[in-house]
């Protein structure tokens, strides 16, 4: 079959404008949430309804994920913000910093929240889950200061926090092992606090048996993930506007695989034959 | 000239165009900001010429993040672990509320930290070993309790629940039979042949549904990345979305 | 022999031996102890990324000092290591001995450049999944067959346009991942983890000493 | 088995409270003790659940001298927690159902909360409050301590302890004796795939992947490769090796010359053939697709751990119609090599089959514990979901994680 011999570089072409022509029109597929991301929007809501809320978000993901995880980060710290949760932003990755501030910057300020009293940022500590038991143990033992060099006993949001236990939810933003090798065997475990969180798609299959288990509380997974959680907050953002081309480009992987696999069975019946 | 040079130089010429173009009309104006959409632009550029084929614009681009994320890196380290907390503390600089006590103990893990340095010389290389010592063996020992408790206890609880009658009590005991078949197909101090091979035939097209999952998903969050670097192109650089 | 093979190992056991029993132990000395040895690996881990910063650092060096094939490309990213590593020290005006700053060309080198490069290389195999789907994913044994129809279920399923299409998919596609693949990933993790613990067992114990590096193996 | 020690405890408490049925404005018989398996700092105070008064709502008051003064310490809703909802700590059963419970950590002064001490003792009365009215029970006492064992966890280190002596056990006897593990069908689809290389005349390609020599994934590899150069040097067909790490390269430089002494071939070996193809991630895939391409290969044996270069490995590979083996541990990338090779060595059977070349006793012997331990899981899971269904949860609860 030659047809199944063609330069990879034209199926390149191909994807290239699967992708760009849905991005440049206007036209959407209704989206519906799924059960792992309804269950971390019910977390959060949870979290709103007790007194004096505050969540620990930690970013565990890095540059090379951006598309995937930054807009997750941006509705997930919109729905806290939104609903007056404050907000304690840790990093577990190191190229995370830079990719943190934009996100609690740019949310802040849409919502008019002060930094100190509102939120806090403390940037990364090395030690993959290291800092996690730390952080059992005693809060400001792992984190002494913030980002700016303030003692976070200085800081309002973090000044009464003494452990992992004092928060009504901690959410991890996971780009690798964080979730499954890192908070779950060395925080949730022991600690026993509420956790939940969001990783890219790539991940997010292995985190299916901590779901049913209870070690995770809901999930938000890959783009589509926080594609449904813009939904369920009704501030369509990039991964909304995202999922008309995910949806074109599957599709046409789809298709290619059922052609490719087509061609390749008559040219072994031919053989056969 | 050889065919790709003459590619080369059309696409530098091409993309000094467009940007002209994009200065010229406003789209883009003569700011940091902007600047760093048109690097960020002809490095994303660069970057998927290697589609085409490997090429030196490719390394060249290659190479440029290397070094960029190496000292990247090395500023997260230095300003937020080294300085901002080991330094600060040893030494006590600015406000810092930490105890002589304290001080002495953060002494251990600053020692064994230039040990591990040592790694680097061949002479007293041997010392960084007291360090990866102290790393491995500590890692080992947290590990074993918990990964127990969070992996073997907490995934085997919620497997064996009561089996109902309905569609709950179905999937329980599909899970269940998965759960086991898979953990049989790992099982090497058996042939795997009549009973024992049936049961891990069954092992493997759960594993293999599990990595149609998997295979699935990476798809999708490849192309999410796709999809999130030509938003880029098309909306902060050219501006046609 | 005793200082570089006998005694690491010793510290090993000894080491990995208090922190499991401490784990059984909830008095206020034993949890102390824990703190402060997580305290401790947290930052013996940010002394140990030097080693595979020099190892970078070395390896371009390496290349240049050797004019080995592509040398000029070891010198761009020791060039462009320089230039981010001056904006890091510079740190916006206020020198390395302060906390860090928000702005300035350490940020715009990072948004701009790193960022940009970082996604864009992962984005590619987006280019290639798509090719390789339509010349190589083939059914070629009953097992590839199971797993081609999940992932082409899945695909459909976790986006919009399959509900759009038939309300089968996305409910396929949940089932799939719920149960099957649950089962399986179940499976895999306790599989795993007693992989992890007996390999934590041999360095407790001193029978896995690879960690020492050179010698054995 | 770890609720034994509180369980004593709990039921000294409940014994005396349970056949008391209390209408709502009866004050309520409460019972105090230090908080088991904790660090200290915390006093559990309980009273019976009467059935019917969710509405009554609790009041616990702590003093330090029976005579008072007593200041709130915690408020619990008629539907507050039971004991039976902490089993690690306090067992399951009927009279943990019906016993409600709070943990007393502080309490509240005019200067705030404050903690309490340990091995100091503490009076408490519970008060039952419903519409404004309160009536408060008799005063009680109890001293919060520093437990030294966590009796909840006694089940982790059962079965922690008795994973490790299995293990460190068959590593000991595999140093003793030869230990069966089953045939990998991997192995034998790589010596199919070494016999179609020679009837064709064509070179066989062995790419490693790209962790370093420590890790047990490319020890694995290294030791199929020393299989895979015996078999070469015998049917004296071409066998080149990319590596990544240059570290790997020179150990994979001295397996396969040892292999090719082994069977009396070292004028075959050749060092040039076993190299480092490229150093960063995608400059390796392309060269290793480069030689693919070019020099036609009859089989690609791809071991180790890969990333996401094996998408593209794989799948030039499988354009050029050689047969491919792969094996990593690298679950992530396993559905890349299932779909595009014609075997692939999948998790642990990467470490098997390096076991079962290598008979390694510290291999052989872990594995060996491994499977023990599996067996004992597949038992568990099986008989402990029988006795659940038949409403004998005992395993089920025996092996909960607290």
């Amino acid at each position: 079959m030659d047809l199944l011999n063609i330069d990879r570089r034209i199926i390149f072409v191909f994807v290239f404008i699967g992708v760009a022509i849905p991005l440049m029109l206007d036209f959407s597929f209704p989206i519906k949430a799924t059960e792992p991301v309804q269950r971390v929007f019910d977390e959060f809501e949870r979290v709103a309804a007790e007194e004096e809320p505050v969540v620990l978000v930690s970013f565990s993901y890095g540059a090379s994920t951006v598309p995937e995880m930054q807009p997750m980060a941006l509705a997930i710290l919109r729905h806290a913000f939104s609903r007056d949760i404050k907000v304690v932003a840790i990093c577990l990755w190191p190229e995370a910093p830079g990719l943190a501030q934009q996100a609690l910057a740019q949310v802040a300020s849409e919502y008019g929240k002060e930094y100190g009293t509102d939120y806090a940022f403390l940037g990364y500590k090395p030690g993959l889950w290291a800092p996690i038991i730390n952080m059992g143990q005693d809060f400001h033992d792992a984190w002494p200061r913030d980002a700016r060099g303030t003692l976070v006993g200085d800081i309002p949001v973090t000044s009464a926090i003494r452990d992992l236990n004092d928060f009504n939810l901690v959410f991890d933003l996971a780009a690798g092992d964080s979730i499954e090798f890192w908070w779950i065997p060395f925080g949730v475990e022991k600690y026993k606090f509420a956790f939940s969180g969001g990783c890219t798609a790539v991940m997010a299959p292995d985190l299916y048996p901590f779901l049913q288990s209870d070690q995770l509380r809901g999930m938000i997974g890959g783009l589509a993930g926080a594609a449904e959680y813009e939904h369920l907050m009704e501030i369509p953002g990039s991964a909304t506007a995202g999922m008309r081309a995910q949806s074109v480009t599957h599709l046409i992987i789809v298709a290619f695989i059922l052609l490719g696999n087509a061609a390749y069975f008559a040219s072994r019946r031919k053989v056969t034959a | 000239m050889t065919n790709d040079k003459k590619l080369f130089i059309g696409f530098v010429g091409l993309f000094a165009l467009v940007n002209a173009i994009l200065l010229g009309g406003g789209y883009l104006d003569m700011s940091w900001a902007s600047l760093g959409v048109i690097v960020a632009a002809g490095l994303t550029i660069s970057l998927y010429s290697f589609l085409y084929h490997d090429n030196p614009l490719f390394k060249l681009a290659e190479h440029i993040f290397v070094g960029v994320a190496a000292a990247y890196i090395f500023g997260i380290y230095w300003y937020q672990s080294l300085y901002g907390e080991v330094i600060v503390r040893l030494f006590s600089i600015g406000d810092d509320p930490g105890t002589t006590t304290q001080r002495l103990l953060l002494l251990v893990p600053s020692i064994l930290g230039l040990l591990i340095l040592t790694r680097l010389s061949v002479k007293i290389g041997w010392l960084s070993r007291i360090s990866f010592a102290f790393v491995v063996g500590v890692g080992a020992g947290f590990t074993i309790p918990r990964y127990i408790s969070a992996f073997v206890l907490s995934q085997i609880e919620p497997t064996i629940r009561p089996i109902t009658m309905d569609m709950d009590g179905l999937n329980l005991v599909l899970i269940m039979i998965g759960v086991v078949s898979v953990l049989v197909y790992f099982f090497f101090s058996v042939e795997h042949r009549g009973f024992v091979g049936g049961v891990s035939k069954v092992g493997i097209w759960f594993l293999m549904i599990s990595f149609g999952a998997s295979f699935g998903y990476t798809i999708m969050a490849r192309l999410s990345l796709l999809i999130g670097r030509v938003r880029f192109l098309l909306d902060d650089w050219l501006h046609v979305m | 022999m005793f200082l570089t093979r006998t005694m690491p190992t010793l510290l090993a056991f000894l080491f990995g031996a208090v922190a499991v029993m401490i784990y059984y132990v909830p008095h206020t000395v034993a949890q102390e102890i824990e703190r402060e040895l997580s305290l401790w690996l947290r930052i013996l881990y940010a002394f140990a990324y030097f080693l595979g910063l020099y190892s970078i650092l070395n390896l371009h060096w390496t290349r240049i000092s050797r004019r080995e094939g592509g040398w000029a490309y070891s010198g761009v990213a020791i060039a462009s290591f320089l230039v981010m590593f001056f904006f890091v020290v510079y740190n916006d005006g206020a020198g390395p001995f302060a906390p860090q700053a928000t702005a300035g060309g350490y940020q715009w080198m990072f948004t701009y450049i790193h960022v940009a490069c970082s996604s864009t290389m992962f984005s590619m195999l987006a280019f290639y999944i798509a090719s390789a789907a339509y010349r190589t994913f083939r059914a070629r044994s009953s097992d590839a067959a199971i797993l081609l129809v999940a992932a082409i279920i899945l695909m459909v399923g976790r986006v919009p346009v399959g509900r759009a299409i038939s309300e089968f998919f996305p409910e396929a596609a949940a089932w799939l991942m719920e149960v099957p693949n649950l089962a399986a990933k179940r499976g895999i993790v306790l599989g795993v983890s007693l992989g992890a613990i007996a390999t934590s067992l041999r360095i407790i114990f001193g029978i896995e000493r690879s960690y020492l590096g050179g010698g054995e193996e | 088995m770890q609720w034994r020690a509180n369980r004593i405890v709990t039921l000294l408490g409940v014994a005396v409270l349970l056949p008391v049925v209390l209408s709502a404005q009866a004050p309520p018989r409460a019972s105090a003790f230090d908080t088991p398996n904790d660090a200290g700092g915390s006093i559990t105070v309980t009273w019976p659940r009467v059935d019917g008064n969710e509405t009554t709502n609790h009041l616990v008051y702590i003093a330090t001298a029976e005579s008072g003064p007593y200041n709130l310490a915690a408020e619990v809703e008629g539907k507050g927690a039971v004991l039976s909802d902490d089993p690690g700590n306090y067992g399951r059963g009927p009279e943990q159902d019906a016993t409600h419970f709070v943990h007393v950590s502080d309490f509240t002064t005019a200067d705030g909360r404050q903690p309490l001490d340990n091995d100091v003792t503490y009076f408490i009365r519970v008060a039952a409050t419903r519409d404004g009215m309160e009536a408060r029970g008799a005063i009680t006492s109890a001293m919060a301590k520093a437990n030294f064992i966590n009796w909840a966890k006694m089940n982790n280190f059962i079965i922690g302890t008795a994973l490790s002596l299995i293990i460190l056990l068959s590593i000991s006897l595999a140093r003793r004796k030869d230990m069966f593990i089953r045939r990998i069908a991997g192995l034998e689809a790589i010596d199919e795939a070494l016999g179609r290389a020679t009837e064709m005349g064509k070179a066989v390609l062995f790419v490693h992947g790209l962790r370093e020599m420590d890790k047990i994934s490319t020890i694995a590899a290294v030791n199929i490769l020393g299989q895979v150069a015996r078999k070469t040097a015998q049917y004296d067909t071409l066998l080149k090796v990319t590596s990544y790490d240059p570290v790997v390269m020179s150990v994979s430089q001295e397996t396969v010359k040892e292999a090719y002494l082994e069977v009396g071939r070292p004028d075959a070996y050749n060092e040039d053939n076993i190299f480092v193809a490229g150093t960063d991630q995608f400059s390796y895939a392309a060269a290793v697709e480069g030689m693919m391409v070019r020099e036609r290969p009859a089989a690609h044996i791809m071991m180790g751990y890969f990333y996401a270069e094996s998408l593209l490995l794989a799948e030039t590979g499988s354009q050029t119609g050689a047969i491919q083996i792969a094996g990593t541990d690298a679950f992530t990338q396993l559905p890349f090599f299932v779909t595009t090779c014609d075997y692939t060595l999948m998790g642990e059977e990467l470490y098997a089959a390096s076991a079962y070349l290598s008979r390694e006793p510290r291999m052989l012997g872990s594995l060996k514990g491994q499977d023990i331990g599996k067996a004992f899981l597949i038992a568990a899971l099986l008989l402990g979901s029988l006795l659940a269904t038949a409403g004998m949860p005992f395993i089920t609860h025996a092996l909960a994680a607290h």
